[in-house]
């Protein structure tokens, strides 16, 4: 990453309504499922192998739930998409990425996550899933008073 | 909503910041009320107008949302697009060029 | 904001050992950094800055921060510093609220209505504080002290600093007194040694991610006294700004780089 | 140079604590529950700041000989629920202005302690306090001992940083006795 040449673009912010491109519905059923189980079954994902190759980089304590960074990539040839989940969280599926000609399989997002818990992440490649787990433990940073 | 793009070795990595509650309908203001279920659902990205990624996303992902995405290859004028769609069927979009 | 009430992390085994825990959060706070909006502040900042406001219709584009009117590059870093019209040693927030008054022709009571915002909406001191210090990025901080009233605001800061006062019995001192100490996971800069004051100087104002919420030093003197059980400290007000004073002066040196990311 | 001079000898031009009480009184008002009656230091306060926390021991012992005279021992015995007693530990309310008067205070012990070995989230100010009971014993005379000095630590060590959590007004009878069964009571986690 060190070689990043970093350009700040000029940033035409507005808002349009114009018709947005066709949308992978949102899959109300997998973000509404109460349990990991639910949720992949609602995402039609079947059992995944663990993959070495799925890498999860976050960091293992986090100050605050309200925003957890995780950096996900997966070296897992034909990857085209990845899944979040955060078990313990009410709603454990977070997010989902499809990755169409032109991207890489690689994310960073920042997370709400109400307790220390598992992240697990999916990747999806040529029809087959493979995940990777990673605990964070969640405390109560600052000064509590 | 911002985006900033900068040419990795063989790749574009593209930062996007948006400005969005993400309300989880968890949670009650100042004086005690819920406030109201708020967040992105649908995010896209275009590289040249054509969708090089597809995300659905959730209450979970933190306020003020930030993503970093890769993308193929990647040169100066590439025309990078970025819009999201959020659960009241609002939306956004940001175009900016590769410098 | 939070998800969920928090649920402090009670777990089995308290593996980690106090390094261990020390050296994850900096890698949170180091990743935190990288994925901060702090930047979409900065650009409300910078409409707020250009926008006519008050009874004079009148933006704060020409209000002088000490390098002349209108001059943002390296203000930030050069204060708190002694204004002749003013006749007193200002921080920025104090120096802003000055030409809120007699660029714009607002009163105090409407300018300082709501100086600490919220995350839904920021004030105008933090959109304006988190702009304007953006424009110091890489220039070295290097308050006022030359000038009679400026010793005096260094010297009140750095009584301020030690004295125990409070229901509680606290100083500044009582927790960024000693090395190595932290309240809860929170470590405490020794912020009246150079060495600590100089990253933390040179990085507030800041975006704190828990909260989505821009805080800047008046805040922060505000939030303090809070805790120490203390009345409110007046915004901006003499002992505040000695205060902010004292940390920079004892910063100098450090080139600023800020508007910083906090837990 | 002479900036470097000025600073090193600045002591003597520096505000004295009568001079920054008065400013306060201009700087501060009241809010909530924090009345400006705060801004007056008291002599506990006035030595500490005027010594920067080294007082002269004869002078420390007699200010710490009055500070004795106001802890007030209850009634019966001094050791509460431990249970209790870590919702105690945990809570960091009290005495601010956005603390309703009237509700109850927590001591903030975590802030500056370590004490459950299960709590990851401590503080290292003061000395960690694992295994207390375990190690001091948890006889009447220690127990009269961790009373007084969570009432007022100031009764042992003049300036120390610890709040008078008794003589505040911040913690009551039974709170104090909570927090003694958290130190002393075997069956506490402290004590595991």
């Amino acid at each position: 990453m060190n070689h990043l040449r970093r350009t700040l673009l000029a940033a035409l912010a507005f808002a349009i309504a114009r018709p947005l491109a066709a949308l992978a519905a949102w899959n109300k059923g997998a973000f509404t499922a109460t349990t990991p189980g639910e949720a992949l079954k609602s995402l039609g994902v079947g059992n995944a192998a663990a993959s070495k190759d799925l890498h999860i980089e976050a960091p293992e304590i986090a100050e605050n739930g309200a925003v957890v960074p995780i950096e996900i990539s997966s070296a897992i040839a034909g990857t085209n998409a990845l899944i979040v989940m955060i078990e313990k969280n009410p709603f454990p599926l977070t997010a989902r990425f499809d990755f169409k000609e032109g991207a890489l399989p690689f994310v960073k997002l920042n997370v709400k996550m109400g307790e220390t818990s598992d992240v697990r992440v999916l990747a999806e490649a040529a029809g087959k899933y493979y995940s990777a787990t990673k605990e964070i433990k969640v405390t109560i940073g600052g000064c509590g008073g | 909503m911002k985006i900033r793009a900068s040419l990795g070795s063989g790749f574009t990595e593209v930062r996007v910041l948006m400005t969005h509650p993400m309300e989880t309908g968890l949670r009650k203001d100042a004086d005690g009320k819920i406030v109201p279920q708020h967040f992105i659902q649908n995010l896209t990205v275009k590289l040249n107008g054509k969708t090089v990624l597809d995300a659905q996303i959730s209450q979970a992902v933190s306020r003020n949302p930030v993503f970093s995405f890769r993308l193929n290859g990647g040169a100066k004028g590439d025309k990078i697009e970025v819009s999201w769609l959020d659960n009241h069927g609002e939306s956004a979009a940001i175009e900016a060029a590769v410098a | 904001m939070r998800f969920i009430a928090f649920a402090a992390a009670l777990f089995a085994s308290c593996a980690a050992s106090a390094q261990d825990v020390g050296k994850e959060i900096q890698r949170y706070r180091q990743m935190v950094a990288e994925g901060s909006p702090a930047e979409l502040f900065e650009l409300q900042g910078e409409e707020l800055w250009k926008k006519a406001q008050g009874p004079k219709n009148v933006s704060l584009e020409r209000c002088d921060l000490g390098e002349g009117p209108g001059v943002l590059k390296g203000a930030y870093a050069h204060l708190p510093r002694y204004f002749k019209d003013a006749d007193r040693v200002m921080d920025l927030e104090s120096r802003l609220l000055y030409c809120m008054s007699t660029l714009q022709g607002r009163s105090r009571e409407e300018a300082t209505a709501r100086v600490f915002g919220s995350a839904d909406r920021p004030s105008e001191f933090e959109l304006l504080s988190i702009y304007i210090a953006g424009q110091s990025r890489g220039v070295k901080i290097e308050p006022g002290l030359s000038q009679p009233k400026e010793k005096a605001s260094y010297e009140l800061g750095r009584a301020l600093y030690f004295h125990r006062v409070g229901a509680w019995d606290f100083s500044c001192a009582s927790c960024h007194g000693d090395e190595g100490k932290r309240i809860r996971l929170q470590e405490l800069p020794v912020l009246y040694k150079p060495q600590y004051a100089r990253p933390v100087m040179a990085s507030w104002p800041a975006y704190r991610v828990s909260t989505s919420q821009v805080i800047t030093l008046q805040w922060r003197m505000n939030d303090c006294y809070r805790q120490m059980r203390m009345p409110e400290p007046t915004f901006a007000s003499e002992t505040t700004v000695a205060l902010i004073h004292f940390l920079t002066v004892t910063a100098r040196g450090e080139p600023y780089h800020g508007p910083g990311n906090k837990r | 140079m002479l900036l470097v001079v000025l600073l090193a000898s600045a002591a003597w031009a520096d505000p004295t604590p009568q001079d920054i009480q008065g400013i306060m009184q201009r700087d501060f008002h009241p809010r909530g529950q924090a009345t400006m009656d705060r801004v007056v230091q008291d002599g506990v306060q006035r030595v500490c700041t005027d010594t920067r926390d080294r007082p002269p021991p004869d002078l420390a012992k007699a200010l710490e000989a009055d500070q004795m005279k106001t802890i007030v021992y209850p009634e019966g015995g001094l050791m509460g629920d431990w249970k209790r007693g870590e919702a105690i530990a945990q809570s960091g309310r009290g005495l601010t202005w956005n603390d309703k008067a009237g509700d109850p205070a927590g001591g903030s012990c975590y802030n500056c302690h370590e004490l459950s070995p299960h709590e990851l989230s401590h503080g290292t100010i003061g000395p960690s306090l694992r295994r207390f009971g375990s190690t001091r014993g948890t006889g009447p005379e220690v127990q009269r001992y961790v009373y007084g000095k969570i009432y007022n630590a100031k009764a042992y060590n003049l300036c120390s940083q610890m709040p008078r959590l008794g003589d505040s007004g911040t913690l009551s009878a039974a709170q104090i006795r909570d927090l003694v069964a958290l130190l002393l009571d075997p069956a506490s986690p402290v004590n595991e």
